[in-house]
Formats: structure tokens, C-alpha cells, sequence
């Protein structure tokens, strides 16, 4: 009886990578955990999260980046908002925080296997399905056709650029860039993601669409996935809320009866179209 | 008290002009000698309007918990008026909260009610602490009145009056458009007597008997909440960066809770008890509020609610403030 | 018993107080040492709340600084303390605080003698008093 | 759990009984302060307050604290946490009433689970809760809305009913069985007059409460009123101050902060409530509940419906605690009976 699931364990901040800088930054941190074995066995799957910890400022809940076939290491890119999230982007190399996890469920990539996927990400939304590219990248024949559908306000803002530009690079898959407003020098799309994604028109039959941004684009972005023809056991989003213990205790995460910690994060839309609660 | 007809057809007829959104007012409780606050939007809303001697409610915090979202584009805000049934304190709330221009005089209609004093709920609580049934409350020349399965009680006003009342210096509000029955005019005085008693005592004996208070407080924020005058967008305490107050609950959070509420109350306390009413610890807040009411009347001559154009408090200084404790 | 030396935390307004004690040093004036100081732009920026909560992170004593009425940089911002101050110690004095605790003090630039002599006033004076442990941070958990 | 053994106390015995408890263990009861009865830890039987209807807050504050250091830790370049070794002592909650011992029963689902808190968990096992009986329920008791009552005994370790010069003792877990195996001596088995005594007792105490809540069909029917004008209505009376949900012994919400003092810190747990906007308020400043009206529909239907739906109870039991300080009197029976007779 004496585990304390609200303690965490250590990590190291190995390596802090700016995604994005000015107004809205967005770092990711590869933390290693401190002690050996518990590294081995810290295993998850994409779309899982983790509560990380910067003693003195807090805890947040952050969807794990990285790709679990990505061993040793895991990676959650933090977007400067809060308090904690500020003081997370003060954090220097070698600093020492705390991590706990992982948490909620996961995207389910086994049943998955044989479809064509469409990603739908919006800012930070990226960070989840960042994990879930990265992982269906690396065992690409195991999926059908794949096109990343992808926008945030301004050709700065747009997360992991490096990684989407390598993917662009790419044959068996379509990446499609967006952003809100024109931008002198951006020769893709312009305009809100769920209209690039209506542009894109990805054809629903035997294809899972996985969304994540703010909750204004995961509501206009599943509309028009019903528009293409997808049905709501076809479409996935992954959500925010407030966190604070991020195993299902403290009562503030719940849509409905569903807590986004531990009932989510991952929730299909036919999941979300009965349950009753505000998002 | 106050005659039911009138008010009702006043509030009636003040439902049936364009400019005014709701009224609120008082209603039968669910049980006991309980009062709750009753919004009417239309004409049928009003029958359940009461006056009685219960209605402890400020009802004058009502226009500032208005949660005002963000609208999108083509609605535009309903900024029609609110209806508000004020007692004489009350009405003083009303006029402090606007003298801040924490809100607008053509915001509210204010139906003024003479008030001849009301009851304290914790005494008749006490006194009959299991009566369930809803109980109505009349004043007949000098007792409350009630009945209760068939037996009259008349019991001398004070030994049920809630101490606000003892002294009530505006008994008819200071503010109002309609003035329900005439007014009343009282030679009352507040003496402050038990705070100057307090005052007299040492700094040990003061220092213990707050601690034992602030020991008890469970932080839940009634007191604020129910306040008129605590209308503050981001409360102190609920701010993260920085954080002046933790939420942990021990004697030095809850005395730096309880030090700044009173203090953030000083010059706009206008005495209505509601924060000692709600408090489900019983902690004697109002002393705290009087103990600054009567400092800030003494040293700067200022009363809180009294006059719309008058400055408040701590937004003007005066060459004359008291000088001797600086060095 | 080694003697109580008390905390004192004084909050200086940048342009007379503040100054005052940069005199005081450079005119190597002997004074306590158990100041510390926290820079504000005027008296007037010392909101209560920043005085309760010195107290219950360990000071015993809190002094704040101001220009003499008349010089403040900002015309009303003494004003506006002295009225503040004066209020929170009536109210700390009815919760049993020795309101000889929080002080102020108008100390203009030219005034190093005055700030020594505040400082060694207000450090007796909460030495005498003895250490404030009515609502400090116990910090334990 | 059926009971197990019948006895009798002569109430000249409680005191001894009471000795006998305060020797091997931290023994709390209903102690009146200043107005307000509540559990506190007592060293002499004197201070109890027997005639107490129901205390201010609920015991579970004295299992699930309002203020609880998680672990504590260092800060600098090499941070380090030391965990917060959880007391085992063993501990008595002596006068717990029957509705607040079954809120414990309900608070349990939440903490066991696939992550066990053992903050609550370890007090929980080493506490022995010694109800009493409610032999004058208050104006807005309604337990029996639940098919429970002042004497049932489900929940508790020994429930005692006073029985005019004695009291009726039921000792209803192993728990119970050990605490009063080593007190034989004070108690007599009972007798059938004692029987009937009880029996006259709890129906006279079951007669006491006339408010009666109707809970029949409560989550389909919620399922179905989602969006129903009657939570407006209710909403615009609601101050949002947290007293409905500090002071309700099933409510288990909380939330977790970092205090520090320059280089050393902890992490604690406080009681929250759902009806402060801060609850749900993201750090990009959207709110799921931005409103009165989305925190209090959520407070019903958490208790109501989601409860219900996740635990298989209703995570209400009757108090009345809210009813009694809701400074607007806002009545949760009302509100429910409401939505009971509401068209859909």
C-alpha cells in the first residue's frame, strides 16, 4: 500500500529543441528517466501521456511526442502558456524534474493496421500525433495510404518542421501544410485546417481519421469529415482538460461520466456524439 | 412590513417595460424559517414574490455575478436593466458598488422596501431547530409573529433581530426608483460598542482569540462569494503567478485570507452580515468589518454607501490624513 | 541564549528612500544590519497583501519607505500609502499584532542620517516586541 | 456483512468503554466548537457532544484531509524527493453517523481503483468506525430517500443506538468484533425488550424524517434533460462559493500545488470545488464550464448520473449538509424531485 501514485520519478532534461519561437514557443524536451531499469521498462504506445513535473512550479499533462520504436527516451513538446509550462520553458539541459506515467489510453494502432490513415493537427495538437506518425513511418507497410494534414496561424508557428519536411520528402505519403493567413513566400494552402482538409478530400472508405488542436477545429474538422463520408467510428480525437492528478481522482477532467485521464485521452467521435458534457 | 400587493404589481408592471431584463426578489424558502432569492421574467414569475422579516438576502450581488462569455459576432449583449428588491442595507451596496463604477446606476432598478429589522437565522435556528415546514414570518407591534401547527409564537424583536438591525441607521434605503410604503426615519446610532470593548483588551489575549477563529476557517469562500462588494474579475487568492496566498488550509493562510478580505472591505463594508450569516463555521466576521467601519468614520470621516458622486476611500488621500505613525 | 535578532523587511521607493539608504552606505553610516530591502517604484506600488505576506514568510518587522509628502516622483503615491498603512495597522492591532511592527517612514534622497536612525528605531523596537510567530509560514509540511 | 453479535451497554458503562478505546488508539468524536460540532481527537470522554444532530463537517474530512502533504522534496540542481511516511496508527471514529458511513463506503470506489491512493486507503483500513444511531434526525435529513435509515448498519464496525439507559450494540465487522472482544465485561447480551426497544427507536427516528427525495429513475431521466431550462433556473441563484461541496461527505475533488520555501518544498493535495470557474480553467483561458449553470449541472449529474454510471451508486446520502448551508438555499431535493416531474 505505501506506492504513491502522485509521486513522480526522476528525469534529466537531455536535450531541449525550440520548435517554434515568439509569441506562442514550443520546446520539446527529451527526458531521460534517472534510473536505469525503469528506463527499460518505461514502456507506452502513441497517444499516451505522461504528468510531468518541475518541483516548485507544478504538473502538467503532456501527450508523449516521441515514437515508442524511439527507445530509452521519451519526448513531450510544451507549448509556453502557464505557470508551469513557463517555468518548464526556463528549464535548461541537465535540469531535473519529475515524470509519472504513463497515463490514459492510446491511439489503437494494432486494429489499425491495413487502413489508410489521415492525421488532422492543429498547433500544438501536433505533439499526439506526431508519436502516432512517427510510429506507422516506421512500420509504413503495415498501413495503407497516409496523407498529414497539418496547420497552425503562421508558417512559424508550424511545429516539428524539420520532420515534416523529411515526410515531404517522402513518395508513400501526402503531407499538406497550412496556414491561417497569407504569408509572403508560402506557396501551400492558406486558410483554416478544416477547410485544407476538405481540399485534401481523403476518401473515408477503409480509413481511420485521427484529429487533435483546439476544440473550435476538432468540432468544424468532424463535421467535415462526416461531410467526406467518414463514419463516427472512423474519426479519433485526442482531448484537453485541466489536469491535476491524471489517474482518474481528482474529479475535473470528466466529459460526461468519461475522464479524459483515464477514459481518454483518446476518445472515438461515436464515443463523443452520445455522452452528454462540455469540452 | 411591506404590503405584498404593491410589490407585486409594482414588480408586475416593472416586468412589462422593454428595459428591464428580470427582478429579483425574495420567495418562500424550501423548509423552515429559509428565504431564497426568486427571479422573475415574466408576470407569472412575481406571485412567489414575498416581503418578510426572513429576507436577509443582499440581493444586490446578483448584477455582479453576471458571467458576461465572449459573444460571437452578430449577437449583441442583453444590457437591458435588472429589477433588485433592497432593503435600507442593501440599498447602501448598491450605491457603493456604483460609486466604484463596478456598475452602472441605469444597470439596475432599484424597488426600495422600509425595513423594520430582520431576523437573525442562527438565533431562531437555534430556538427551533427542527421545524420543517415552511414557516411565514410577520412583525406585529414589536414581535415577530408565526405559527407553528397551530400555535401562535410572538417573541419581543430582540431576541430574534439580527444584530446588524440593533442600530440600523438607514432603516429606509438610501437609493431607490420606487419606494414601497413611506419612509422610516431613525435617530439610531452604531456605538460600536463591543469592538471598542475588544480593543481594550491586550495584544495576547486578542492575538488568541482570532487565532482560534482563523484555526477554523475551511477557506470555501462563502464569505466572498456572497458578498456584493467582492467583485473583483481574479480574486488574490485564486492568482498562481505569484501566488500571495496558498491554498493549503493552516493558521497562516487562513489569517492572511481572513486579514485581506476585511481589509479589501474597508470603506465599503456596508454592513448587511451576509459573510457572518453564510460562514457554516460561525466565525464572527462582521467584526472585523466593523472594527474598520468604525476606524475609517473616526480617522477619515467616511462612510461606506451613502453617496453616488463621493470618491471612495482608498482612491483619494487628504493632506490631513493622520500623520503621527510615520517617523 | 544567543539575543532575538529580528527580520526586518523594508520596502524603498526608488527615488527618495532607496536613495536615502545608497547614502546612508556611501557615507559609511553604522545601522543594523537585519534590513532587507526591496526596491519599489513608489510607496504607493506596497500593496498590503505584499506587507502580510512579509509576515508570514518570516519578517518580524516591516518598514516602507517613502518620499517626504509633497516630493513623491509619482505627485500622490505617499498619499495614497499613508492612507493604505494606516488602515492595515488599525486592523492588524484589533487581530493582536503589535502594529509597531509595520512602519513607515519618509526618508528623501538627501536623508542618510535619518534612514540609519529609522532602521536602529524600528530594529529595537522589534527586538523589544520579540519575534512574529502569530501566523508565519511553519513551512514544514 | 451480516450481524453478528446483539449486546447491551449500560450507558454508566460508555465512559469505561470510551478509556478502554482512548488507551491503544487516536480516538475521534463529535466535540462542539463554538457552535459547530466537529470530529475532533479527544483525550477524556468529557468532551463529547452525544446530542449533536449531525457534525458541521463531515468525518470524511478526518480520512480524506483537507490539506495533505504528498511527498516532500528539494530543490537546486540535484532535486530530490522524500516520501511522506503514511501513519498506520490505529484510530477510532466513535459517533459517526449511519449516512456519513456510507459516504466512506462510496468515497472507497474512487480511491481503490487501478491507482490506489494511500493516503485514504491505510487510514481507511485502520480506522473502526463506532456509529451511533440517529435518534433525532435533522430538518433536512432524508437518508431513508436511499433505502437506508438513522440505525442501519451496513457500513459501520459497531453501530451503538440509545435505547434510553442503554444503549443497543451491533457489532457488524471483524473489526468491530476485536475492538469489543477485549470490553466483554461491560456488555450484557441483549434481551428481547431490548430488541423491541430498538425497533421502536428507529421507527420513531424513521417517522422524524419528513423530507423525502425520488430518486426512481434519476439517471435515465438526467440522461434525457441535459439541456432543460431547469438548470438555469437553478444557476442564476447560485453564488459559486464551494460550502454545498466542502462540506459534503461524498464529495471527493481536489487539487494538487507546490508550496516552497527557497530551496526545500512539498507537494500538497487541498480540497476543491467544482463550483469555482478555476476548476476547469485551462491555461489558454478556454473553460469547458465557463458558466453557473455547466458547474452546478455538473455537481448534480456527478452525483446523480456519472456516479451512478461509474460506480454503480448514487454519490448522495442523504445529509442534508448542503441543504442546511446553501446560503441561497438552494435544496438539492428540491432541485432533483424538480427533475424528477420535469417534461422532456
Amino acid at each position: 500500500m505505501n506506492v504513491n501514485p502522485y509521486q513522480p520519478l526522476l528525469a534529466t532534461i537531455d536535450e531541449i529543441r525550440l520548435e517554434v519561437a515568439g509569441e506562442r514557443p514550443i520546446k520539446t524536451l527529451k527526458l531521460v528517466l534517472q534510473e536505469e531499469d525503469l528506463r527499460k521498462r518505461f514502456s507506452y504506445l502513441p497517444g499516451q501521456c505522461v504528468m510531468v513535473s518541475l518541483f516548485g512550479a507544478g504538473e502538467c499533462f503532456f501527450a508523449i511526442s516521441s515514437s515508442p520504436t524511439q527507445k530509452g527516451y521519451i519526448e513531450v513538446s510544451v507549448m509556453k502558456l502557464g505557470k508551469v509550462t513557463s517555468a518548464l520553458h526556463e528549464c535548461e539541459p541537465g535540469d531535473v524534474i519529475g515524470v509519472r506515467g504513463p497515463y490514459g489510453n492510446s491511439f489503437d494502432v494494432d486494429a489499425w493496421q491495413g487502413k489508410n490513415m489521415v492525421f488532422i493537427g492543429g498547433g500544438i495538437g501536433q505533439a499526439p500525433l506526431r508519436s502516432l506518425i512517427n510510429y506507422i513511418v516506421e512500420n509504413r507497410k503495415k498501413y495503407g495510404k497516409i496523407d498529414v494534414v497539418y496547420g497552425a496561424r503562421t508558417s512559424e508557428d508550424l511545429c516539428f518542421k524539420k520532420e515534416l519536411s523529411e515526410l515531404e520528402k517522402r513518395d508513400d505519403l501526402g503531407v499538406h501544410l497550412s496556414i491561417d493567413v497569407e504569408e509572403e513566400g508560402w506557396k501551400k494552402f492558406v486558410g483554416f485546417v478544416p477547410d485544407n482538409l476538405l481540399q485534401v478530400k481523403p476518401s473515408p472508405k477503409n480509413t481511420i481519421a485521427v484529429t487533435c488542436g483546439p476544440p473550435i477545429m476538432i468540432k468544424f474538422v468532424i463535421q467535415n469529415l462526416l461531410k467526406l463520408g467518414f463514419t463516427e467510428e472512423q474519426i479519433f480525437t485526442t482531448l484537453e482538460m485541466r489536469m491535476k492528478c491524471g489517474i482518474g481522482k481528482c474529479g475535473r477532467c470528466n466529459i460526461g461520466n468519461l475522464f479524459v485521464c483515464k477514459d481518454g485521452p483518446v476518445f472515438s467521435y461515436k464515443q463523443l456524439k452520445n455522452i452528454q458534457g462540455e469540452m | 412590513m411591506v404590503n405584498l400587493d404593491k410589490l407585486r404589481e409594482t414588480v408586475k408592471e416593472m416586468l412589462t417595460r422593454e428595459d428591464v431584463k428580470y427582478v429579483v426578489g425574495y420567495e418562500k424558502g424550501t423548509y423552515g424559517f429559509r428565504v431564497s432569492p426568486s427571479f422573475a421574467f415574466i408576470p407569472e414569475d412575481v406571485d412567489k414574490f414575498i416581503f418578510s422579516p426572513l429576507c436577509v438576502n443582499n440581493l444586490t450581488i446578483y448584477p455582479m455575478l453576471e458571467e458576461k462569455l465572449p459573444l460571437p459576432k452578430d449577437e449583441k449583449e442583453d444590457a437591458r436593466k435588472i429589477g433588485i428588491v433592497v432593503k435600507g442595507c442593501d440599498s447602501k451596496a448598491a450605491v457603493q458598488i456604483i460609486q466604484e463604477k463596478g456598475m452602472k446606476r441605469e444597470h439596475v432598478v432599484l424597488i426600495g422596501v422600509p425595513c423594520t429589522g430582520v431576523v437573525n437565522p442562527r438565533k431562531i435556528k437555534a430556538r427551533f431547530s427542527h421545524q420543517g415546514k415552511n414557516v411565514d414570518v410577520e412583525e406585529k407591534n414589536g414581535k415577530f409573529v408565526f405559527v407553528i401547527d397551530g400555535a401562535i409564537h410572538a417573541i419581543p424583536k430582540e431576541e430574534l433581530i439580527f444584530d446588524k438591525c440593533k442600530h440600523c441607521e438607514n432603516p429606509t434605503p438610501v437609493l431607490y426608483d420606487v419606494l414601497l410604503g413611506d419612509e422610516i426615519h431613525s435617530t439610531e446610532k452604531e456605538d460600536y460598542e463591543e469592538v471598542k470593548a475588544f480593543e481594550e483588551r491586550s495584544f495576547g489575549e486578542k492575538w488568541d482569540y482570532w487565532k482560534k477563529q482563523f484555526e477554523r476557517c475551511i477557506r470555501c469562500y462563502a464569505c466572498r462569494n456572497v458578498c456584493p462588494m467582492c467583485y473583483c474579475k481574479k480574486c488574490m487568492v485564486d492568482q498562481l503567478s505569484p501566488q500571495w496566498v496558498r491554498r493549503s488550509t493552516n493558521l497562516s493562510e487562513n489569517a492572511a485570507w481572513n486579514i485581506m478580505r476585511a481589509y479589501h472591505l474597508a470603506g465599503r463594508c456596508i454592513g448587511c452580515g451576509e459573510c457572518e450569516r453564510v460562514c457554516p463555521m460561525g466565525i464572527p466576521l462582521t467584526e472585523l468589518n466593523k472594527k474598520l467601519q468604525k476606524d475609517v468614520k473616526q480617522i477619515f470621516s467616511y462612510t461606506a454607501g451613502l453617496s453616488l458622486d463621493k470618491k471612495p476611500l482608498l482612491a483619494i488621500f487628504s493632506p490631513e490624513d493622520p500623520k503621527e505613525f510615520i517617523l | 541564549m544567543t539575543e532575538f535578532e529580528p527580520n526586518i523587511v523594508a520596502f524603498l521607493c526608488n527615488w527618495c528612500s532607496y536613495a536615502g539608504a545608497d547614502l546612508a552606505g556611501t557615507s559609511r553610516l553604522k545601522y543594523p544590519p537585519n534590513v532587507k530591502v526591496i526596491r519599489v517604484m513608489c510607496s504607493g506600488r506596497v500593496n498590503p497583501m505584499f506587507v502580510v505576506n512579509a509576515l508570514q514568510q518570516g519578517a518580524d518587522g516591516v518598514l516602507i519607505g517613502g518620499c517626504h509628502p509633497g516630493d513623491c516622483h509619482y505627485v500622490q503615491g505617499n498619499y495614497f500609502a499613508r492612507r493604505r498603512m494606516a488602515i492595515l495597522k488599525k486592523l492588524l492591532e484589533y487581530i493582536g499584532i503589535d502594529s509597531r511592527r509595520v512602519r513607515m517612514a519618509w526618508v528623501s534622497a538627501a536623508e542618510g542620517n535619518k534612514f540609519a536612525d529609522v532602521i536602529k528605531t524600528v530594529t529595537e523596537d522589534v527586538k523589544q516586541i520579540g519575534p512574529m510567530q502569530h501566523f508565519r509560514r511553519s513551512n514544514e509540511w | 456483512m451480516t450481524t453478528m453479535e446483539k449486546l447491551v451497554l449500560p450507558k454508566l458503562g460508555i465512559r469505561k468503554l470510551i478509556i478502554g478505546m482512548l488507551a491503544e488508539h487516536r480516538f475521534f468524536g463529535p466535540v462542539d466548537d463554538d457552535g459547530a460540532t466537529l470530529f475532533k481527537q479527544i483525550k477524556d470522554p468529557a468532551e463529547l457532544d452525544l446530542t449533536f444532530t449531525n457534525s458541521t463537517v463531515p468525518p470524511k474530512a478526518l480520512l480524506f484531509k483537507q490539506t495533505e502533504t504528498l511527498f516532500k522534496f528539494s530543490l537546486g540542481r540535484s532535486v530530490k524527493i522524500d516520501p511522506v511516511d503514511i501513519t498506520n496508527e490505529r484510530t477510532i471514529i466513535f459517533g459517526i453517523r449511519p449516512c456519513d458511513a456510507k459516504s466512506l463506503a462510496i468515497l472507497d470506489q474512487v480511491f481503490k481503483g487501478d491507482y490506489e491512493d494511500p493516503f485514504y486507503l491505510t487510514r481507511r483500513k485502520n480506522t473502526v468506525l463506532i456509529g451511533l444511531s440517529c435518534t433525532q434526525p435533522g430538518v433536512n435529513c432524508f437518508c431513508t430517500s436511499f433505502k437506508d435509515g438513522p440505525a442501519s448498519s451496513e457500513n459501520v464496525d459497531v453501530l451503538l443506538t440509545d435505547i434510553g439507559e442503554k444503549y443497543y450494540v451491533e457489532v457488524r465487522s471483524d473489526k468491530g468484533k476485536h475492538l469489543i472482544a477485549s470490553m466483554k465485561e461491560l456488555l450484557r447480551s441483549a434481551k428481547a425488550e431490548d430488541e423491541n426497544n430498538v425497533t421502536y427507536v428507529e421507527e420513531k427516528a424513521i417517522a422524524a424524517i419528513t423530507r423525502n427525495m425520488n430518486i426512481e429513475g434519476m439517471v435515465n431521466k438526467l440522461d434525457k434533460m441535459f439541456e432543460n431550462s431547469l438548470w438555469k433556473t437553478i444557476a442564476m441563484k447560485c453564488l459559486g462559493c464551494g460550502v454545498c461541496t466542502y462540506l459534503c461527505p461524498t464529495c471527493n475533488c481536489f487539487d494538487i500545488q507546490d508550496e516552497t520555501a527557497l530551496e526545500k518544498g512539498a507537494r500538497v493535495r487541498v480540497w476543491d470545488s467544482c463550483m469555482y470557474p478555476e476548476y476547469t480553467l485551462q491555461a489558454s483561458g478556454h473553460n469547458p464550464r465557463p458558466e453557473r449553470v455547466n458547474r452546478i449541472r455538473n455537481r448534480v449529474y456527478h452525483k446523480f448520473n456519472y456516479c451512478p454510471k461509474n460506480y454503480g451508486v448514487t454519490a448522495c446520502v442523504g445529509c442534508g449538509r448542503c441543504i442546511d448551508n446553501c446560503p441561497v438555499n438552494i435544496d438539492i431535493i428540491d432541485v432533483i424531485n424538480k427533475a424528477g416531474e420535469a417534461k422532456v
